[in-house]
């Protein structure tokens, strides 16, 4: 199986040869690795070179977190990656913009109305989460188009908060 | 002399208060809200009574409800830890209303420093030097410190008057930001201390914060335990500790610590306390605050001293003697704590919450860790996103260094996002390295992707190995999923058509 | 001088040696058996290499593969930790041969201590009293030592020459029970060493296991770290170790100190080692055997004096000079150290094996863990049982004492028995807490359920009920678990229908 | 729900009232259990009194690790018991004794052989476990029945090693 995975803009041709080989680029390295106690912790020794490190899936991409530094790396098959060029990738950019919640909390004050105009960096709502009261802000100017949530409200972590039209 | 005693607070410093009663042999009664039925705190502790529910006006700030358990459990004495009642003047003056005994400052103590206006005073009189600020007593409009705050000078500060930990803290520029700024303040203090009240401070600018160690009996002695250099701040949030300062010579850490016995003493203080200094670049140092309590960073000086802070609060509380006379307290090595929080340091350190599924700790000589969190805890948005406190010891700051380097990779805490990698880059920064930075150098002089971008390129290939064999290895997991789930269907399927057909 | 340490270990003290190179700049390669692939010093090395199958012949005890793996990663030095290669001076010569520094003696002073009938003919010389026994060097047949057993007087100890830890070690009361004892002593002693030879040593009864530590560089200085009192043992393993021993006063440790470091000297040794020392009643002390090597107890020693002995282990095959005169060397406080085996003490204390499910480690002030399990770490029956040690560090014995009392009662593991209830009865003992107590306590005074059973009662209706909550529990749940997979199995009924019905 | 619980050979009845209380002999307790982390590590709040333990069950048994004591406890529903008491118990003895080993480990070697007479004490087995050697022996006189294992070879705890007759 081979795959082509780009980390920090750069990409690396990487093949699994067999349970105990892979390829990079030209170089074949033995490698072992093991999930730790069945967590996201992968205990990775290649050619003879100990690592560890957190590996999670975060929606199409992973998030590789070593040595203190954290890598958003994307994973593709070759294959895959070959069709996808060839059909072309088109970008839709929608015009609303969604204000989520970057964290669970509760919704301490919404400054703003429905139908307000607002100006980017103004605050839209103020979210108290762990003692501290965050301010979020709006990335442009625009029109608050709804409001769905209340003053007093908790609301989870990527819940959707307001819109801005 | 008491016998039990309730711990009213959670987390690390409730599981730390009821190991130093443990080890005096006295017995320990827990409190909880509903979030904590499990946290460790309950389980180590005698006994553990629930407050009510998860947020902390309904439980770990009810101090009536809190007084009425010690009653009825027979505790005899209250440790408050840091935090919610423990710099409450009112709260103080109850237990001793009712016999029990707080083990902590005098209430007319708490009130003269808790009130930062007032403490201001107090310890000008006392011939401490403090930043220049509002530092009459009483509480001003919006309008008054409007009016006065040309005269302060920008930039300044405006701080919660019952505040600390930074909450209600606001920097300003100019007077245009000004009304803004105090609006958000007060809202925050009113939030966090359920008191709106706020003053004005000059912004000493490069400034270090340390901070003395007070430890005082009710035989009239005080002393100081030396000093914690607490610079390292996100948002007026401290983050790392140390001690000695690297900034300090003998010379002015002697000088410091006569006048934070002096502060003290003007209070007429009893118990452990904290002075908060700021020192500026030409060594000149300004009286912050006092701290009334126990302090989160405590640890780094029991490392360096030997003194136990916590059993030795316990025993003035009994109104023994203190252990120590100043001549006795030696300060050996360096010590350093990494605060370390459920936050994402990658993601502009926003709160993690969730169920804590793994954990490692660094161990071996000269690591400690306090922590009041395990494998199957789970970390909710209500209280403070700390969860572990990772203090280490060292003949030299290098070596305590280095040591802290190698604690902070061998931690793994899985569930919850933590500032370990933030803590780790900083440890590879040469400024701090070099004892180089202010109270600002975290929010303007660090980044978490300016260190060593070198080492980050050799380790890209390792991060992209990674990534792909994980990749590889769910893919092949699922695939396995999706065969044994068609069988599965299949028989589901035949169930279906058996109903159709003897429909 | 070198930069890379190969470590010919595993478990704890793999991991406390690759802390301590970390700690000092210094790059790791570990090696591991087919069972340790995910073992800790595995993980936390920078390099790491597979020896073999799980067996220690197999894997820790190849010394041809750990040189070969040495000499391809480029590892310049090799820690052997303590039991496997730690005493071989075949091993030593040849990682001299090849180049590498080995971090201990020199290979001479191995041999010299390692046959422990030379070792008694060298240290006699130098002056140091031993116990009597066969001290003629040479290896002598079963008739020679039945003959000579007269002589020495009954009771009197089987010890392996190449022993240690108490392996191919047996008492004999009797002329009549020796043969089938010597037997029995040399098979072991094959097993553990490889090497079935054994003499013969008088039995010192009511005697405390008393040791030193040296510290010895190749400037020619060699000073003693103090003592460690070692007489809590079973079966001759040491279970748990304290410094300073309870038994010694300045002027005995003072006269012992001086007569270990004259045994080191007689031997013109190099690093790390202990002299291990009978005493009697009547403070009469005699030379038992020299441990050419690190010892699973040296963190009691690091605790009371400051000193990383790891670190300093290695600064010494640097070719540095020590780093503290004998002068320098202070004792502060009292240290405790409890080995936590993988065993049931409650069951003749037989190894348990199996996956760790769960931990949850003692921390805060004074408390230090060295292990090498975590959870989901298997104990495998391969090797040693233990698999933690637990150290506290207090300012008296008696306060160590208490603060172990809350680290024991803190300690979780799930998934495999522990000793610790052991460890707990024996802190609740009165002749431990009176430090009345010699080799032969546990076996012969000591017992699991003696301790206080008034408190047993009171706690057996807690117990009672626990186990009664824990049934109703269980049977909720199977009563759930019945009404589902009924459920299931009707489906299942109705595809065995339909498939009979079109057959 | 009632329950006998017997430890160290005294009787508790323990009745189950309700989610929070539990009633022993004639005290009502307030009552709240909660396993820790999903392990057989129970968090009792007993009372106000705080209880940590680990509860096993092990065959018919249960087995209670509290603070540093280890309990056997038998827990029976009263109907149940009722019964049992009514019918009777029969213990069967049979003639036959099987060693079984006490843990896994190495057998190292086998001093009797199939047929052999041997004496209450005498060593049948020698067991290799975690370095240590263990001589397994015969609990009373008889003869070596069968001999299940080799020299050399590993067996799991609980294996049977040979039988005596």
């Amino acid at each position: 199986m081979k795959y082509v995975t780009t980390v920090d803009e750069k990409e690396f041709e990487i093949e699994i040869v067999d349970e105990h080989h892979i390829r990079v680029g030209d170089r074949l390295l033995p490698v072992n690795i093991e999930s730790v106690s069945g967590q996201p912790v992968f205990s990775l020794i290649l050619d003879g070179k100990s690592y560890e490190s957190y590996v999670y899936q975060n929606e199409d991409e992973w998030e590789v977190l070593l040595r203190g530094r954290q890598y958003q790396v994307k994973v593709e098959d070759e294959r895959e990656k070959r069709l996808k060029a060839a059909a072309g990738e088109g970008v839709a950019e929608g015009g609303e913009f969604h204000l989520k919640a970057p964290m669970p909390g509760l919704v301490v004050t919404i400054p703003v109305a429905e139908g307000q105009e607002v100006k980017k960096g103004q605050v839209l709502i103020i979210l108290e989460s762990m003692k501290m009261q965050n301010e979020l802000k709006s990335p442009r100017d625009g029109v608050v188009d709804r409001v769905r949530v209340k003053a007093g409200e908790s609301v989870e972590q990527k819940q959707t908060l307001l819109s801005i039209q | 002399m008491f016998k039990k005693v309730l711990i009213a607070n959670r987390g690390e410093i409730a599981v730390r208060i009821i190991r130093a009663c443990r080890e005096l042999g006295l017995e320990t009664v827990a409190v909880f809200s509903e979030a904590d039925r499990s946290a460790l705190h309950v389980r180590y502790a005698d006994e553990a009574y629930l407050l009510g529910p998860a947020p902390s006006r309904e439980s770990y700030l009810r101090a009536d409800k809190i007084l009425d358990i010690a009653k009825a459990s027979g505790a005899d004495a209250i440790h408050p830890g840091y935090g919610f009642l423990a710099e409450r003047e009112d709260f103080a003056s109850k237990c001793a209303d009712l016999g029990i005994d707080f083990i902590g400052p005098k209430p007319s103590s708490i009130a003269a420093m808790g009130d930062k206006g007032k403490a201001r005073a107090t310890v000008i009189k006392a011939g401490v030097p403090v930043v220049p600020g509002t530092e009459a007593v009483g509480n001003m409009t919006d309008d008054d410190l409007l009016r006065v705050a040309p005269q302060v000078g920008f930039p300044l500060l405006i701080k919660a008057t019952a505040g600390g930990g930074g909450k209600g803290m606001r920097e300003v520029r100019s007077l245009e930001e000004m009304p803004a700024l105090l609006q958000s303040a007060r809202r925050e203090a009113e939030a966090a201390f359920g008191d709106g009240n706020v003053y004005l401070e000059k912004l000493v600018e490069g400034a270090r914060h340390i901070e003395f160690q007070i430890i005082a009996d009710s035989h009239g002695n005080v002393i100081h335990l030396g000093e914690r250099e607490c610079s390292i701040q996100r948002r007026h949030q401290k983050l790392l500790e140390e001690a000695p300062s690297p900034f300090l010579d003998d010379e002015l850490r002697e000088k410091m610590g006569s006048v934070a016995v002096k502060a003290a003493q003007a209070v007429d203080y009893v118990n452990a306390g904290t002075i908060e200094f700021l020192v500026d670049k030409d060594r000149n140092f300004y009286f912050l605050e006092m701290n009334t309590r126990l302090q989160v960073e405590h640890p780094v000086t029991e490392m360096v001293t030997g003194v136990d802070i916590v059993a030795e609060q316990i025993r003035i509380a009994r109104g023994r003697q203190l252990s120590y006379s100043q001549e006795q307290v030696q300060f050996n090595g360096h010590a350093i704590e990494c605060r370390v929080n459920a936050e994402d340091p990658f993601n502009n350190f926003i709160p993690s919450t969730g169920r804590i599924t793994h954990s490692l700790l660094p161990t071996g000589p000269g690591v400690r860790v306090d922590t009041g969190v395990y494998p199957g805890f789970e970390i909710t948005p209500y209280y403070d996103p700390m969860i572990a406190k990772l203090i280490v010891w060292g003949e030299t700051r290098a070596q305590a260094i280095l040591r802290m380097r190698r604690a902070l990779e061998e931690y793994r805490i899985v569930g919850v996002r933590t500032n370990i990698p933030f803590h780790q880059t900083l440890m590879d920064s040469h400024r701090f390295m070099g004892g180089q930075f202010d109270t600002r150098f975290v929010e303007e002089r660090f980044s978490m992707d300016a260190a060593a971008s070198e080492s980050r390129q050799a380790q890209a290939e390792i991060a992209a190995i990674l990534a792909t064999l994980a990749a590889h290895k769910q893919a092949e997991r699922s695939a396995q999923i999706v065969r044994r789930n068609e069988r599965d269907t299949s028989n589901w399927k035949w169930v279906g058509r058996w109903e159709r057909m003897h429909r």
